[in-house]
């Protein structure tokens, strides 16, 4: 019987051009990795059809413990009120390797 | 060679293909890394070209060209910029994002030029690749320091509205975690722009390389060019008749900027080229094309990320769904025709 | 502390060629925008091994609000009954901007 | 030349360690978006090809080609619609959609047979380009056709079973909804098919273009166009050794169709191309190379979306399985000689 | 009003290669299907950046019901034990066609 | 011919060029896909000009050349795996992963020493090809081999210290249900490998097609392949700058093994292709590029899924970061060198 522990799953979905500047807010409040998609979509701004290379957008997951998402939340918020378009949803998950999520990238 | 010619460049008409196939709703996709490779083989091989026969060419004339080519990349924005504000269609924001896209260049344009002159036979100087490459960037910089400025005009007034409810505490937290994003690091992204460093690396290359190994090149970036430049038109009439579709959402008036825009700078550039630079009819007419050209690769991306607030279907629709087949319908033959009459007259 | 709102995201597996008919039901049934990943698969109707172009799944995200649901999973399941092999799970999820998803595209 | 010489062409050769790569096992992988890029590519050589020959064509002809195409198109499914009903192995649904596979047809075999009479040093018409171009879509029509005749029977059948549950309530709703899928819809859909969009509208480029500006294009539809050939070939090896391995699932009887129709389209389209047309022996060839193809782009995507109840496997398996397979490496030559013999006796 | 039945999502990120041996893995354990996405991603293994093509991840995912998920996870411990990284999760999802996932694939 | 000439080629000024757009943070990124088009593109290309020539080759002295690199093969890795094992720098199982890299072979190194060569004029034998084919696969043998060897002895401290928790049960299970991973499964993965299957394929095509059929590949495969490699080196630069940054993960010991160990390669290599093999100096050059050389193909995954214990970061630094670039930049010139001076003394 494999034990499961509780995280959360947050996923980002926003233009490619912003993952520089999520990965470095992931870095700056710590978690232990992080997923990059590829993605296409529609929304409040518009078609983002992946026609041309340069209008693609990336689907971003990370799964981390509940102490950690208030403060990556906040930076995300900070970056939505600045007019960025970020489409943002948090999850839970269960896993079995928990020690795996406490970890800190780098 | 009259502008009927034009339309019978096989360039051309696979960018009409592509504009068609999307009006009859065809499921034509081309995968979209098929568009990146493109461009950075395009860019390669005329940069490659390009760089061969500068080393042959005179440094003061180059010099020049440099110098005319950041007056132009960092004057036409403003331009546009007061137009559009004067318009009071959009706000400062978007009028920022629009113009900045007006200063730097297209480069699928530039090509489907050199394709027409050519195909006419008119030889032109190589002086005007530098400009191209020179001109990605200086535009950014200047959208940049208009949004800027329109940023703090906007939260001037917004401070009075709601003042102390912490936002702009916030911001200063959020200035200091986004370093990604600062001026510095959005000037440095205009400088290595992907599309930037592909050109003049190549340009480069062709200059230093040894001929024996330069001449292995040649059927790779002269031969199969053309075709590669065809199926790149296919690629973009297809986004650009996508695109056209927003026409209504940006309304008349930005629609006929979208026109008139280009018209201007081209006037601008033939002047530069012809009679400032010197430059042959072929030569003036590329520097008017560079000046009537709206960039579609680099600057929208760098607009995404430093003024979010700007709609980017405005800026998108203008540069890839009207300025874009208005140059390489009507415009490239239009500027060549005006350098050729100043030509005449002078 | 960023407060936090649930949300429904609806997921659907399909051949690549169904997206214009999902994106259609999207627009008809009114929800806030929707986002499609490229994927490969393989379940009842066969391996969809991506290896040509013309054999991709998608794999299509929509958040939305608990009152939307309904209608779209009702659309869902007429074009599975027509044959269409369709894979759909709903998840319960939280957002930090609950308008966003009450908006509607186009 | 003999049927072994067909062997021993490069394109068939990497077919042959496409098929074999993946019987072994390798790792190799294709990225799936190059298969796509390379058939834009080959549709685009051989329609500018074509187009710029067909300019100088005879119009009688051409027309004449067309209407053959369409009775081509239209009849090979209704035959393999009533051999496949007849043997009593597949349901009428999967029966319509196999056939509609076997009236269309398959641009890669075509370009096959190309290359192995140009290997011959056999010529041949460009009129039966028009009619690969032509051929694409009128047997998914024929396929949508008899589907939508064995779903009304099926529901009538089943409406005896399960009167008043609801579902056809339910179904004309989604009608309703569905217009994307409307038999109206598909049929533009096999109109403005992808393939058919690039083929017809290159051909009608390479029509009307300069020829100056034809010019440059040869090197890169002429000098690489063998060598990409051999590349999608290779890709499509891998992609028929896959499918091959689900003849178990498809049965002995079905099987023995993926032969059996190609070799009958195959005399049909001979007979056409030869008596009827009044081909050359390359013509002919090519015609009957038409008729024993069957689709892989552009009908099973559309199958799939218009009779989601066929088992995407049947029609799959034939017809990259077994039926291209077959062609590339048997019905080819098979077909020449045919051709040749009714020379020969005629 | 379109009923809807619980059903687990498990979803693994590792690296391409794996893929050949978590179907394996799959087909042994019983399920009805899988999907299969292209990543990026980093962790404790360093950056995968599919900048090459041999750097690539997938993100699988798994619906399927909860008698099924032990055996699979413990399948998927014995790899990670073995020293396989392999980011791993399981959320709540409800479905509408609950027979789908009782199936076995081949 | 110095070595300077060998940085002016363009095929190296491109690696260089990719290089520095990562260093300054250029945004420029190429399709993942490109490089993997790209390099089955060079293999077919290399395989089918090799298997042209070899297929006029002496038997012997195939049979001779395919025994020294099997030989070079299993050799290479065992002396890495003690010279790491001996700096205690790394664990038993790294030192087994890295050191299969150095066994192996990089295609890229291969194909920029041919360019290097044909610049300088300098003519080599084809057997070096067929070489490079057979080395891709030993190495991971030898790799998996040391690793099952690390493996048992590091299971037997740890059965002391935690007998009987279960674990050795558990991983019998497993290696029953993995038969994906088991060593048989490994060594078909290395013999099947997609690099060797494009590479022997077309080198088999091109021994065995017709002359006619061979000759309309060759544009494809001549005129536009130095091109193809300057676009592969373009994305292969920016590659190795990202890895290079790794360095410090690295350290210092396990970089000069990076730097020492191709010389050694490069020199036993050198001693093979010229005094056992006999071959001329160009022929003797690229067998020492082949001793040198490391793969960052066929190995990486090979180590990823077999040796799941090892740190990725370290082979892949040491073999795309720091060997890679030290043999583009360095290398090749260097053995070339040192083969010349050889028959200068010999
Ligand atoms: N309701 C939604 N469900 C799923 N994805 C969404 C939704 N709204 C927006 N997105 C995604 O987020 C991107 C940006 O959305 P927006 O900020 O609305 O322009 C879109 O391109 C979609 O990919
Ligand atoms: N149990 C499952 N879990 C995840 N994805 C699935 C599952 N079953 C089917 N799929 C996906 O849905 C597609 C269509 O499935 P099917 O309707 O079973 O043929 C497959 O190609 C898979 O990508
Ligand atoms: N906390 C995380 N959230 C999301 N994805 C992760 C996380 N940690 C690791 N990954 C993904 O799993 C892969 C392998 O992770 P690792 O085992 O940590 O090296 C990474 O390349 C990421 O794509
Ligand atoms: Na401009
Ligand atoms: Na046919
Ligand atoms: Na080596």
């Amino acid at each position: 019987m494999v034990a499961l522990y509780p995280e959360k799953l947050l996923t980002i979905i926003s233009i490619d051009s912003m993952e520089e500047s999520l990965v470095a807010s992931f870095k700056k409040y710590g978690i232990s990795g992080y997923t990059v998609i590829r993605a296409r979509g529609e929304g409040a701004s518009g078609i983002q059809a992946d026609m041309t290379g340069f209008d693609a957008n990336i689907m971003v997951k990370v799964v981390l413990p509940l102490e950690r998402l208030q403060p990556l939340l906040e930076s995300l918020e900070r970056k939505i009120r600045k007019g960025h378009h970020l489409t943002v949803f948090v999850a839970d998950v269960q896993v079995i390797t928990p020690d795996k999520f406490t970890r800190s990238l780098r | 060679m009259g502008s009927l010619t034009n339309l019978l460049l096989p360039a051309v008409l696979f960018f009409a293909l592509g504009f068609v196939a999307r009006v009859i709703k065809s499921d034509l996709r081309f995968p979209p890394d098929l568009a990146k490779v493109l461009s950075i083989y395009l860019l390669m091989a005329i940069g490659l070209h390009g760089g061969y026969e500068l080393a042959k060419a005179d440094i003061m004339t180059a010099v020049n060209s440099i110098v005319w080519a950041l007056v132009l990349g960092f004057t036409l924005p403003i331009i546009g910029y007061i137009a559009l504000v004067l318009t009071r269609k959009v706000n400062p924001m978007d009028a920022a994002a629009i113009s900045a896209h007006y200063g730097s260049v297209s480069a699928g344009t530039f090509l489907t030029a050199i394709a027409y002159l050519d195909s006419a036979g008119v030889s032109y100087e190589t002086y005007p690749l530098i400009m191209l490459a020179v001109m990605e960037s200086p535009a950014i910089i200047v959208g940049l320091l208009l949004a800027a400025k329109a940023r703090m005009s906007l939260a001037a007034r917004d401070d009075v509205v709601a003042a102390g409810d912490g936002t702009t505490a916030m911001s200063a937290d959020d200035g200091n975690e986004n370093d990604a994003h600062s001026m510095a690091a959005l000037l440095r992204d205009a400088f290595t722009n992907g599309s930037v460093v592909v050109l003049i690396g190549s340009m480069i290359i062709g200059a230093i390389s040894t001929p024996s190994g330069m001449e292995k090149l040649f059927p790779f970036i002269d031969d199969i060019f053309m075709g590669v430049l065809c199926l790149f038109l296919f690629d973009m009439g297809m986004v650009a008749a996508r695109r056209i579709g927003d026409f209504r959402k940006v309304g008349l008036v930005l629609a006929a900027f979208g026109v008139l825009m280009p018209l201007l700078g081209g006037v601008v550039g033939a002047y530069v080229g012809f009679a400032i630079l010197d430059f042959s009819v072929g030569g003036a007419t590329l520097v008017a094309v560079l000046g009537a050209s709206a960039s579609y690769i680099a600057v929208p991306p760098a607009m995404r990320l430093a003024v979010p607030e700007a709609n980017p279907s405005f800026y998108l629709t203008l540069s890839l769904g009207i300025t874009f087949p208005f140059n390489v319908l009507v415009g490239i033959p239009l500027y060549h025709s005006l350098v050729q009459s100043m030509a005449m007259s002078g």
